[in-house]
């Protein structure tokens, strides 16, 4: 089974989105357990990839290979890495939890609902274990759909602008990103990244392709200034929507970036990176006075996710500066893992707290923050979690939130005192959004009616808020076995990049 | 004149097709109305013999030539005709529901349709400037005459008489284009006039006129801008049943046309006609991605995306090499599987006396009948280009041929108007999935229809996987 | 004898004229029809001039097949107009614009 | 013999506590939350002493253990782990024995909160957090603390988070803290990029590598990177011990229930950025100008916050503002670089600061939570212990001899006289007037409390309105509480018996540990000092006839004489003469007013950052994200496409010979292009 493993992660959900799709709306109920079923199946199968994954080799592991279309040398490739690994099961996770968290939320079309989650999850397992670029540029656009009908089907009032303007946003970036593979493949007549990223490309060549992938991933990620899709996307989303998109779909623009960007054009990421860098810490700073302003709390999570990736970016293009000049690879690997764990972290932190303004919004059906108030009198416990996951979310040490910006901002200040400076400026002011909505949501005397008629988590929303919560705590406490696995894919990358690709052209 | 019969050999499919056709002519005569399907079977039959016939000694790579070179058949006009074959019988059955609800069902529609593509097949192995030339007429005259097949509609008349007047204008261009070129070289053939200009002792002025009229000819064909001007209205005015033939199997003879005309007679001239091809595709890639924005009715828009999409088929020719001309050949195929789903279901939402043309009329289709609705969402999506459709390889052929042939400023070009065009096609899946539908009517579609559409669309999902084959098929085709 | 160029520069006279009819006149189709004649003459004309000059029967040839398929052309062509005659009571090109945009 | 397994049951058995009490309140219930809490602070207050003995008497060396690392990658290496020495030793003491009574008092304080578990839960969660602050060996641990107690302090400070004043305090509160973290996660960035290491063992005894080497922040700039170093990390201790200008969350933090005002924001807390600096000695001997820095800032806060303390009628607030003025005393000790001075006054301080605060506590219970001053007096008949540990608190609060406060505070004012660096004379000018200040507002809230006439009774009621317009609403707080009215009376036994155990540390322990803790070798190895800085050298020759004698001289001493002066003045004005009081109001009207302004930071601050950085932010969202990104760019690109393709829809007139045209066109449009290319 190992050496198929990957497909199984791949084709399991999508096999069980369409068994899920043909089951319709007559058993509903059968179609969400079988779903469920399905995203069950999906995560066990992390189980033995976990335990089977060698974390002392940086090679790609689970591989399958086989040719697709020969015409173009595409294959159908699959291995994964330490990057691709806590991804994988992030995603697997993930959709169980939004599965549960939609069980009696989503009515109409509910088993359209879940097969759509469940494809998703395929293609995303597909996007991060892809070894071949247009297997990787396949799942990387199929995705779009399924979240566009899952937006644009269950979203809110506006859903129709915002899915138009996510769908075409993100495709925008990607057609640029495909040229630049169409490029890369006359010149070296193969897809397969590991012969991309051996490529010797002059700097003009690379300058091309750096800024192709740019703004493919900077509009997945999001980067300041094309962020502007994801706060609408987000607040028309249903919730199960919101937590995919900022959990995993996100980081797939990170992943990009170390997957394609850095190795594909090392000289010109390092020539350019200071472009990434300001645009990192215009989203920590800007983003974050952004979200402090905002009176609907998806839109503030989101742009306060928007705030977090810009750790993300950051820790991984001042990797270039630490190896380059300052030649201590020890902290550019602190600062891509920083990156990495931010990704995961963030997975969970951001999940949950959509998953929080979901069961909010199934009970009084309002995002606005001025709706709230009081609602610990009323809801505890939810008020409890709501309050760790917000610590995360502020970055508290203990929890996931702080592994990441802990390590990027210790690793900034190597690279240069005043990027650090910029950065660690999100202790303030991600501690002021996120604790300003705890305070004006949560705390305070009970403030209208519907909070006062609240009732508290019922035992599916806390299986979904605990589980998160555990992780949360997990990642923040014991961050050490994650970043083992991470650690020697990281060590390739750095001694990827800290060779210049223009020797001999 | 014939050498031995054995010469005819080669054209045997034609042969036969052309005495089935007069067979059906004269059986329309005598067959009454309640047992008008027997003609349509006796019409999907006569494509699967022929089909058969043209399988018979089907040999890509391998090139002959009957009637004194005036006849060719080589891997490319067999594969386009097989596919031509196979998206006409697709045709027909669709067709037979639209007619019957639209009280068109009627012998001549088969028999135009079948000389049509017996036109096409004469298109596609054209030797010679002549059969070029006739092949395009019969291929033109039988499709005036399909658009005006409702008598008593004023549109269809009217579009007829549109496409018939700027078909003739075209012709006329084109055939003074050719004149210039028989008196330029001498000859009719088309391997003469190839070596003729290749040995390049003629005014490069007056060829470039030359071929600028030709490839007007050409490019009105394939409709595309600024020749395009008929295919809205054309695709609009026709019987749903008409536009899906007019939309699909030409525009594989088209192709075929261009690549005996452009990639054989003229391919010495390549660096004169792949800039005007160029000028063609940018115009066609803006004019029909910009203008189907703007469109509320699903055929317009159609017609609109068509020309986009012929954007690209020229995208992959004006390469000018083997790799362009697969790569165009691949995307013709695809694009005809595309456009026959796409009009299969607009004539499956569609009943007495009411065309399901407007997007409008989509609304809420996922509420309604799921299934066609995820059928639409593929066939969009693929048209758009959106992996892990076939379009999108499609796409992907073309540009990598676009941006070897050094076309980087064009390839990047369609990109963009693709991403522009995804607007239109996403609308239709926002009409489809997020709209409350207003008409509730059972939809009703016969099982022919409904399983060869299932088969038509999955197809576009199943070629992803199985993309190595067709491409590899092209690929050999050009050999 | 009369030099090509000059069949030449009539038939591309002729030809102009066919197609500036064909987009100037703005009244009646039938003068449409007739222009499209006009131009497939011309086309002819260019034809068996080449062919003469080159004294290649080809070329003649061509313009049989020419001919006839005019001859098919102009039928459908009436046939056409008069179908549409029968739908609008008129073949006035002005008013032929109930499908546009 | 020092285990892991022993210094783990000190760290976790708290938190195992809190975990029961917090998750399982409902289950163990009330008895159940505060019996496991306070086992399992007993254990580890038992289990630290017991460490102390061995450090302290026994000789046992110091311990540095790691327990798991928390990750490692390369060179770069963050574990979890204790150092224990006997600065740790001594700190976890104080943390555990003050926390292990107020566990006691709250029983009685907190006995009608409906939060009862919750609250045990959290205070348990805070001796947690503050012992793996004090144990840690290495920066990253020692954030963590840093930040956990800060969370707790948030928690507890908004535990009414139905009081609107509450929940803006401990927003307060935490963000100023994070000002402070912020520089203090700078600092332990240089540290790293410096010297390579997040280890304390390693990073000292690298630290004197770092001197000599600049560092470059613009230009042609250069600055020390010790200096540096030590500035960003006194900054996250200027945000967690209060220090001027991160002061104002302190005050509003008496929002939260009066027991953890004592634990948390006068005893255990506040102190961590002072237990920080000293434990930091190594890299602060380094510098010069950070010394100095500290000095002043030290200073600044000693005399001014106590000056505020005089005008204060809250008696929480009058206790905050001399809990940051002896802040301030600790601080300008350390800017002494008299560390072990600073450490001694943080201890005798965590007692009786401890002490008056449970002593506020009691009043405020007698009085149904009653807090204004103006409405009290004369209470030393009815509640006789509070009374009497309240005059012990005070007299060590001032400094009288003999009291464990004076040998703390003479050993600060010695240090500052001697300590010769820029800014000390300043300093020493500062903590002298401090000393007679602290006397004055000391007495000043004792006599209002307990001495002359009653001012409570039948106006209770409106007092409590006249109350409210002072401070935020208490009333959701009453109703907790009931309301029943009548004399007061002293508080139950588990209120009173931590006072009494708090009053006894705070007369005595001072006389018993002086010795050792300020000039013996108890400190060495744990805290260093430069060579030739001897700041209580001179201290040390009053010493040696024992603390007996050095009590009686310390009656000659300048400092107790100011003290007493302050101790005459408050006794006139407020025993005596109440009128003064008033008089003396309306003469030192504008000063007056800025001290009840409190110089006007809060003011400054919610105008600048509060209401500053929304505004802001709104700025950016509508003018940048909203008008230039997505008004111009996305919407404006998508009209752009949709005005065009309507033109271009346009073009297809309907019209046949339109059509021709636009053939004939192209053709020629080709044709042409071709002419000219050619």
């Amino acid at each position: 089974m190992l050496d198929v493993i990957l497909s199984l992660l791949i084709w399991v959900p999508i096999a069980g989105g369409v068994a899920v799709l043909t089951t319709g709306e007559r058993a509903a109920t059968g179609g969400k357990w079988l779903a469920l079923i399905f995203a069950l199946f999906t995560l066990g199968l992390c189980v033995p990839l976990w335990m089977n994954f060698d974390d002392a080799s940086a090679n790609l592991q689970f591989v399958e290979r086989a040719a697709w279309i020969r015409t173009f040398n595409i294959e159908y490739y699959l291995g994964i890495d330490g990057f691709s690994l806590p991804l994988i099961v992030l995603t697997c996770i993930v959709t169980v939890l939004v599965l549960i968290s939609a069980w009696e939320v989503i009515e109409y079309k509910s088993t359209q609902y879940y097969a759509a989650f469940l494809m998703l999850a395929g293609m995303m397992n597909g996007v991060f274990a892809a070894q071949d670029a247009i297997l990787f540029y396949v799942f990387f656009e199929a995705m779009l759909i399924p979240m566009f009908v899952i937006i644009g089907v269950w979203g809110g009032p506006k859903r129709v602008y915002a899915t138009f303007k996510f769908f075409l946003y993100t495709f925008l970036g990607s057609v640029f990103m495909l040229i630049g593979l169409v490029y890369l493949y006359l010149k070296g007549q193969s897809f397969q990244l590991i012969d991309l990223q051996s490529m010797t490309l002059n700097m003009t060549e690379q300058t091309w392709l750096f800024f192709a992938f740019l703004v493919a991933f900077a509009v997945k990620i999001p980067m300041f200034p094309v962020h502007t899709w994801l706060p609408d996307a987000h607040v028309e989303a249903p919730t199960g929507g919101s937590m995919v998109l900022a959990a995993v779909m996100l980081k797939i623009g990170g992943y990009g970036f170390l997957r394609f960007s850095m190795p594909i054009a090392p000289d010109a990421s390092a020539a350019y990176a200071w472009v990434i860098i300001a645009l990192s810490l215009i989203a920590v700073v800007y983003i974050g006075f952004v979200a402090l302003a905002q009176q609907d709390m998806k839109k503030l999570i989101a742009y306060s996710s928007i705030s977090h990736m810009g750790f993300v970016t950051l820790g991984l293009f001042i990797a270039f500066a630490l190896v380059l000049q300052k030649n201590s690879p020890d902290t550019a690997a602190l600062a891509v893992q920083g990156a990495m764990v931010q990704m995961i972290s963030h997975g969970f932190v951001s999940a949950a707290m959509f998953g929080a303004v979901g069961v909010l919004y199934d009970r009084v059906h309002s995002r606005q923050i001025a709706d709230y108030g009081g609602v610990m009198n009323t809801m505890p416990w939810f008020g409890a979690f709501v309050v760790l996951f917000a610590m995360a979310n502020c970055g508290l040490p203990g929890t996931s939130g702080f592994v990441g910006e802990f390590m990027v901002i210790l690793a900034a200040v190597k690279a240069n005192f005043w990027i650090a400076f910029a950065s660690a400026l999100t202790l303030i002011i991600g501690a002021a959004y996120t604790l300003w909505l705890v305070k004006r949501v949560i705390f305070g005397d009970v403030a209208n009616s519907h909070v006062a008629e609240l009732k508290d988590l019922n035992s599916r929303e806390w299986i979904v808020m605990s589980v998160l919560a555990f992780f949360v705590l997990l990642i923040g406490l014991w961050p050490a076995p994650l970043i083992d696995v991470m650690q020697p894919s990281v060590e390739a990358l750095l001694q990827h990049i800290s060779q210049t690709k223009l020797i001999g052209v | 004149m014939i050498q031995a019969w054995s010469d005819l050999i080669p054209l045997l499919p034609e042969l036969f097709l052309l005495v089935m056709i007069n067979v059906i002519l004269i059986a329309g005569l005598f067959i009454d109305e309640k047992r008008r399907g027997i003609i349509h079977f006796l019409a999907i039959l006569t494509l699967v013999l022929t089909a058969v016939l043209t399988l018979r000694d089907f040999n890509v790579g391998q090139r002959f030539a009957a009637l004194g070179g005036m006849f060719v058949r080589d891997g490319v006009s067999d594969v386009l005709k097989l596919f031509i074959y196979l998206t006409t019988a697709v045709v027909f059955v669709y067709a037979k529901h639209s007619l019957r609800v639209n009280k068109l069902f009627v012998a001549e529609y088969y028999t135009l349709v079948l000389f049509a593509v017996l036109g096409m097949c004469i298109l596609v192995s054209g030797g010679n400037l002549l059969t070029v030339y006739l092949g395009l007429e019969l291929l033109a005259l039988s499709s005036y005459a399909l658009v005006a097949l409702d008598r008593d509609s004023s549109t269809a008349s009217e579009s007829a008489m549109k496409y018939f007047v700027l078909g003739a204008l075209a012709s006329g261009l084109l055939l003074y284009g050719m004149s210039m070129l028989y008196g330029l070289t001498g000859s009719l053939d088309l391997g003469v006039i190839a070596d003729k200009l290749a040995s390049g002792d003629l005014p490069p002025v007056l060829l470039a006129f030359t071929v600028t009229f030709i490839v007007v000819g050409i490019g009105f064909k394939f409709g595309a801008a600024p020749f395009h001007m008929w295919v809205p209205d054309v695709y609009h005015g026709a019987p749903t049943a008409v536009t899906l033939f007019i939309s699909s199997a030409p525009k594989l003879a088209a192709a075929g046309m261009a690549f005996r005309v452009l990639a054989e007679g003229l391919e010495p001239r390549v660096q004169d006609w792949a800039q005007m091809l160029g000028f063609l595709a940018l115009l066609s890639l803006a004019i029909g991605n910009l203008a189907a924005i703007a469109q509320t009715n699903l055929k317009r828009m159609l017609a609109y995306s068509t020309i986009s999409h012929v954007g690209f088929i020229l995208l992959g020719i004006l390469a000018g090499d083997e790799a362009g001309m697969a790569a165009a050949m691949f995307y013709v195929i695809v694009y005809a599987l595309m456009s026959t789903a796409a009009f299969g279901l607009i004539i499956v939402l569609s009943r007495a006396g009411f065309d399901a043309e407007r997007i409008e009329d989509f609304k809420g289709l996922n509420q309604r009948h799921p299934w066609f609705a995820f059928l639409m969402l593929v066939t969009m999506a693929s048209m758009a280009g959106f992996p892990p459709t076939i379009g999108f390889f499609a796409k992907l052929y073309v540009l990598q041929a676009a941006v070897d042939a050094g076309w980087l400023w064009l390839a990047i070009t369609s990109v963009v108007f693709a991403v522009i065009g995804a607007y239109y096609y996403l609308r239709v899946i926002k009409v489809m999935y997020f709209d409350e539908p207003e008409v509730d009517h059972r939809i009703t579609v016969p099982g022919d229809v409904r399983s060869v559409l299932a088969v038509n669309v999955v197809m576009l999902l199943a070629l992803t996987m199985m993309a190595g084959p067709l491409t590899r098929l092209c690929e050999q085709a050009w050999q | 004898m009369i030099p090509l160029n000059w069949w030449l520069i009539l038939a591309a006279m002729l030809f102009c004229i066919s197609v500036a009819g064909i987009f100037i006149n703005r009244k009646n189709i039938i003068v449409l029809l007739m222009a499209i004649e006009l131009m497939l003459l011309s086309v002819n004309m260019n034809f068996v001039a080449f062919s003469r000059y080159l004294d290649d029967m080809a070329g003649q040839v061509f313009v049989f097949f020419i001919l006839t398929v005019a001859a098919a052309e102009a039928a459908i062509g009436l046939a056409i107009l008069v179908v549409l005659f029968r739908n609008r009571r008129t073949i006035n090109v002005g008013e032929l614009d109930s499908l546009r945009g | 013999m020092i285990t892991s397994t022993l210094l783990l049951t000190i760290a976790l058995s708290p938190l195992v506590g809190a975990i029961i009490a917090g998750l399982f309140g409902k289950q163990v219930g009330r008895g159940g939350a505060h019996t496991v809490t306070i086992l399992g602070v007993a254990i580890s207050t038992a289990l630290s002493l017991y460490v102390l003995k061995l450090i302290a008497m026994d000789g046992h060396p110091a311990v540095n253990m790691s327990i798991y690392t928390w990750f490692e990658i390369g060179s770069i290496k963050a574990e979890v782990g204790f150092l224990v020495d006997s600065l740790s030793a001594l700190m976890m003491c104080v943390v555990t024995s003050v926390s292990l009574m107020v566990h006691i008092y709250t029983i009685g304080y907190m006995k009608d909160d409906p939060g009862y578990q919750r609250f045990f839960a959290y205070i348990s969660l805070f001796t947690f957090a503050m012992l793996m602050l004090v144990m840690s060996n290495n920066f990253m641990q020692l954030f963590f603390g840093w930040e956990a107690v800060g969370l707790v302090s948030y928690l507890l400070i908004g535990f009414w988070y139905k009081r609107p004043t509450a929940i803006f305090a401990n927003l307060k509160a935490f963000l100023v803290n994070r000002v402070g973290d912020f520089g203090f996660l700078l600092g332990i960035g240089m540290l790293l990029a410096y010297l390579g290491t997040l280890d304390y063992a390693t990073a000292f005894a690298r630290a004197p590598e770092l001197v000599g080497q600049t560092f470059t922040p613009w230009g042609s700039t250069e600055w020390a990177v010790p200096t540096v170093i030590c500035i960003l990390l006194f900054i996250g201790a200027m945000g967690k011990s209060a220090q001027v200008p991160l002061h104002v969350w302190l005050p509003d933090s008496m929002e939260g229930p009066t027991p953890i005002s004592a634990l948390i924001h006068a005893a255990t807390m506040v102190t961590a950025g002072i237990f920080m600096v000293a434990r930091m000695s190594p890299l602060y001997e380094l510098s010069e100008t950070a010394l100095s820095f500290i000095l002043v800032i030290g200073a600044i806060t000693a005399l001014f916050m106590g000056l505020i303390g005089v005008v204060q009628n809250d008696i929480k607030r009058v206790v905050a503002y001399s809990t940051l003025s002896q802040l301030g005393y600790m601080t300008v000790a350390l800017g002494a670089s008299a560390y072990s001075a600073a450490i001694f006054h943080l201890m005798t301080h965590a007692f009786f600061k401890a002490l008056l605060f449970l002593g506020a506590g009691s009043v405020i219970i007698a009085m149904h939570h009653q807090q204004d001053l103006r409405r009290m007096g004369g209470l030393s008949k009815y509640m006789r212990v509070t009374w009497i540990t309240a005059w012990v608190g005070t007299l060590a609060l001032i400094g009288f001899p003999g009291t464990s406060g004076f040998f703390s505070k003479d050993a600060i004012l010695i240090a500052v006289q001697h300590a010769e660096r820029p800014g000390a004379t300043f300093a020493y000018i500062c903590v002298l007037l401090g000393v007679a200040i602290t006397a004055f507002y000391s007495f000043r809230m004792l006599y209002l409390a307990f001495h002359g006439k009653e001012r409570f009774g039948h106006d209770n009621d409106h007092a409590h309105d006249a109350h409210h317009d002072d401070h935020g609403a208490h009333d959701d707080h009453h109703d907790d509480h009931g309301h029943h009215s009548g004399p007061p009376h002293e508080s139950p036994w588990v209120v009173t018996l931590p006072l009494i155990l708090l009053a006894i540390p705070s007369l005595l322990i001072g006389a018993f540990t002086a010795g050792p803790l300020l000039f013996g070798n108890f400190f060495d190895g744990a805290i260093f000092v430069a060579e030739g800085r001897a700041p209580l050298a001179e201290m040390a020759q009053h010493f040696e006839h024992g603390p007996l004698a050095f009590a009686l001289h310390g009656f000659i001493t300048v400092p107790v004489w100011l003290a007493l002066i302050g101790f005459g003045v408050a006794t006139y004005i407020y025993l005596f003469n109440p009128a003064v009081a008033e008089k003396a109001k309306q003469v030192l009207a504008p000063i007056h007013r800025i001290l009840d302004k409190k110089y006007g930071f809060d003011e400054l601050y919610q105008a600048l950052f509060a209401r500053g950085s929304v505004a802001m932010g709104k700025l950016f969202w509508q003018a940048g994200d909203q008008a230039v990104i997505d008004g111009a760019l996305v919407n404006g690109s998508a009209g752009l496409v949709a005005r065009t393709a309507f033109a271009i829809r346009r073009l297809q007139s309907g019209f046949l010979y339109h059509y021709a045209f636009m053939m004939i066109l192209g053709l020629i449009v080709v044709i042409g292009a071709f002419a000219l290319l050619q």
